[in-house]
């Protein structure tokens, strides 16, 4: 299964500032390994996040995306103690969410 | 931007001794590390080694929980930068990783093969994918542990031990084997290692004589790297430059890998530990 | 991942988008599973607007890429995309000289910051496009990001 | 490390470990370890072959004066090697620079995961500038730059450049630079490749 992903969900004035590390291989499917034989391709396609039901951000990616991808993005109308909701899906049907609290800034 | 960056290399033209292009290309590359540090995929491995710290596992069905690193059993906080450390037990010097390897046989049951055969997570650079350890998007307990434990160190002192008689020797034996020179191209440690302010391709390296440069480099260790998409270890490290130095392969928690970090260990003493971190 | 969301995933490729090439439909919460095979097997700017929906795009001081002139290793290039563009409902980055030129599709519902930070894989120095919908209109900024060799062994 | 800092490192440590200076490990105790390491910490893969550890008498001789090598010393490795230079029995020292600039661009060869038959790179951009474009050079070796451009290209100067790509311990003992033709790295062909980059007039070096 899948590990879960590391997100960071802040307040910085009346946005919601979030990062997430997901840990995921990202392989292009272009690389061989060490017998010459084609490593196939395994990659993040989707990627949602929500906010009290409503989506905050999506994203449709490659294969060029980086190894244990990292994202960053603000959204406006969130409070803090509420939760973000972040759902990745692979081209391999995998399948991950995780949940995270908005803490409050300064 | 391509008339700016002329402008500016005409300017910094005036500077003695570094071109203007390479003046450039050191802050774009120092401002590149800058941005990689925004975040670091070394939690990742952390996260999951402090659960794999707890999972009960091996023919005995036991946890690492009991596992003495050095500062008594279970004590996790602080234990790597005082290693490598003697140890009674096993009457030997021991690093981090050949202490786990221990206690894997110990607590856990496994055998001393199991313990060790996979001591370094699947690769993401092709040019080594023929590691036997590991595989393409293969983990490792081992590195996974090493993550969480180095990360229980994070702001502390590098304090290795050097009283007993068996530190002392791995300390010694480690700066001959630095000073060390065979093979086809006959590197060494020191090649590479033995001056201030020299680089690699583009890659900065430690004088490990220098002790501000040592702290540094001992620790950032282990750190996630880009390169590989991996988190490396201190053993990995030593491992990796071994293989680069055109020598045979260097064991997995071989005397000599842990006589090195000995070494190194040593001379990076009072530095502040600082890591995983994240590096190209 | 159940059997019935696999069966849609795979024969949702082609109509879904083939849809959103043609910019009949931007997905949404209900589509957030659709994945633009098209547009990520393109191989140049211009075929990635395309099949992105656009016929082409205007360049724009109005969008900022934020990344290094000079990237230590291609396995992680950061790149940060902001737009200033008035309804902005996308941003996309494409590179290139990479095998295929889109890398990052990301829609921004109205409430979000035109705004994304990410880290992506470039095969070697080329020039990198920030392409932004706004209005129903494509625009782009562009920077060129070096990649350099490193190591020792290689 | 520098010569002169061996015995204040001593005193120093000395320092450190109060009551242990009685127990430190002398050196003879140091170099059976160290052999016994040697022996026992490494072993072959491919064509890296425990071997390879054994050390020729300049290899030994400066690990043992690293730092501080006696001119006796110097001067003995250096007469040493410079015998071993073998120019090219076609007598053609310098080839082709674009080739050269593959080789100095390329740092495989000879690990246990380059494969055997693949030709060995010279790993010039990893210690040297050479050219102006390749910004990704190091430093650990002086800058090429220009090196044909300054010194022209007479037959001394392609002998001397192709001697010391072959050995570079004939004129300096204890180099960093490896022998690349004494140890069988490069062969004579693709070392005059690499003078050819050195010193041609076309080559990006003298541009």
């Amino acid at each position: 299964m899948a590990d879960p992903m590391r997100i960071r969900a802040n307040m910085t004035g009346d946005k919601v500032e979030v990062k997430v590390l997901m840990a995921h291989e990202m392989e292009t499917g272009l690389r061989r390994d060490a017998g010459g034989n084609a490593i196939p391709a395994h990659f993040i396609r989707n990627v949602s996040v929500t906010y009290g039901g409503k989506t905050v951000l999506s994203a449709q990616w490659g294969t060029s995306v980086s190894r244990n991808p990292f994202l960053h993005f603000r959204f406006n109308g969130g409070k803090p103690g509420e939760k973000v909701m972040i759902t990745w899906l692979d081209n391999k049907g995998e399948k991950r969410t995780d949940e995270a609290v908005i803490a409050g800034g300064g | 931007m391509r008339i700016d960056r002329v402008l500016a290399g005409v300017l910094a033209a005036t500077l003695p001794c570094l071109s203007p292009a390479q003046q450039d290309t050191q802050k774009e590359i120092e401002r590149y590390r800058q941005m990689l540090q925004e975040s670091n995929p070394a939690e990742l491995y952390e996260a999951r080694g402090e659960e794999l710290w707890k999972t009960r596992r091996g023919p005995r069905n036991a946890s690492l929980e009991r596992c003495d690193l050095g500062l008594g059993p279970g004590v996790v906080k602080g234990a790597y930068v005082r290693l490598p450390r003697y140890f009674a037990d096993t009457g030997r010097v021991q690093d981090l990783e050949s202490r786990l390897a221990t206690c894997m046989v110990t607590l856990q049951g496994f055998t001393p093969e199991e313990a060790r055969r996979k001591p370094f997570s699947g690769t993401g650079a092709p040019m080594i994918t023929t590691d036997p350890f590991s595989g393409v998007g293969q983990r490792s307990v081992m590195t996974d542990l090493v993550a969480w434990i180095a990360s229980e160190s994070r702001g502390m002192t590098i304090a290795p031990s050097v009283s007993h008689p068996k530190e002392r020797l791995a300390y010694q034996a480690g700066e001959r084997l630095f000073y060390y020179r065979a093979g086809p191209y006959d590197f060494g440690c020191v090649t590479c290692h033995g001056e201030e302010g020299k680089r690699i391709r583009l890659q900065n390296l430690p004088k490990m004589t220098n002790a501000k440069d040592a702290q540094r480099a001992f620790g950032t260790w282990p750190g996630y790297r880009v390169s590989e998409g991996e988190l490396r270890s201190m053993q990995w490290r030593m491992w990796e430059c071994v293989r680069q130095m055109r020598f045979p392969e260097l064991e997995f928690a071989s005397d000599a890998s842990i006589a090195l970090i000995t070494y190194l260990a040593k001379q990076a003493e009072g530095g502040t530990f600082d890591a995983p971190a994240i590096k190209r | 991942m159940d059997a019935r969301r696999r069966e849609v995933l795979k024969t949702g490729g082609g109509v879904l988008a083939l849809a959103a090439a043609a910019g009949i439909i931007r997905p949404g919460e209900a589509l957030a599973q659709e994945w633009n095979k098209a547009a990520f097997e393109t191989k140049s700017v211009a075929e990635t607007v395309k099949a992105l929906g656009g016929s082409g795009s205007t360049p724009s001081s109005a969008i900022e890429i934020t990344a290094p002139d000079i990237a230590e290793n291609g396995a992680v290039v950061p790149i940060a995309v902001e737009s200033k563009l008035p309804r902005t409902q996308a941003l996309a980055i494409l590179i290139e000289k990479n095998p295929n030129t889109l890398s990052a599709d990301f829609e921004i519902p109205a409430g979000t910051d035109p705004f994304v930070s990410t880290r992506v894989k470039m095969g070697e120095t080329s020039n990198v496009y920030a392409l932004v919908i706004a209005d129903g209109k494509y625009f782009h900024a562009v920077k060129e990001i070096k990649v350099t060799i490193g190591g020792c062994g290689g | 490390m520098q010569p002169k800092m061996i015995p204040a490192l001593a005193l120093a440590l000395c320092g450190i470990w109060v009551a242990g200076c009685a127990t430190r490990p002398s050196d003879s105790e140091t170099e059976r370890a160290v052999a016994e390491m040697i022996k026992a910490s490494f072993k072959t893969r491919g064509q890296a072959t425990v071997a390879r550890l054994n050390q020729d008498d300049a290899q030994a001789l400066c690990s043992k004066h690293a730092g501080e090598l006696p001119k006796d010393v110097s001067d003995g490795i250096e007469k040493a090697q410079q015998a071993t230079i073998r120019y090219p029995s076609s007598g053609k020292l310098t080839g082709d620079w674009r080739e050269g600039e593959r080789i100095a661009q390329s740092g495989v060869g000879k690990q246990f995961t380059d494969a055997p038959t693949r030709p060995a790179g010279g790993s010039c951009y990893n210690c040297h500038q050479l050219s102006k474009q390749e910004l990704s050079f190091g430093t650990i070796g002086p800058s090429l730059y220009q090196f044909g451009k300054q010194r022209g290209a007479s037959e001394a100067i392609q002998k001397y450049t192709y001697g010391k790509i072959y050995n570079s311990q004939a004129s300096t003992a204890c180099s960093n630079m490896p022998r690349f033709g004494h140890n069988g790295v490069l062969t004579e062909e693709q070392i005059t490749h690499l003078v050819a980059l050195l010193l041609d007039h076309d080559s990006p070096v003298n541009k």
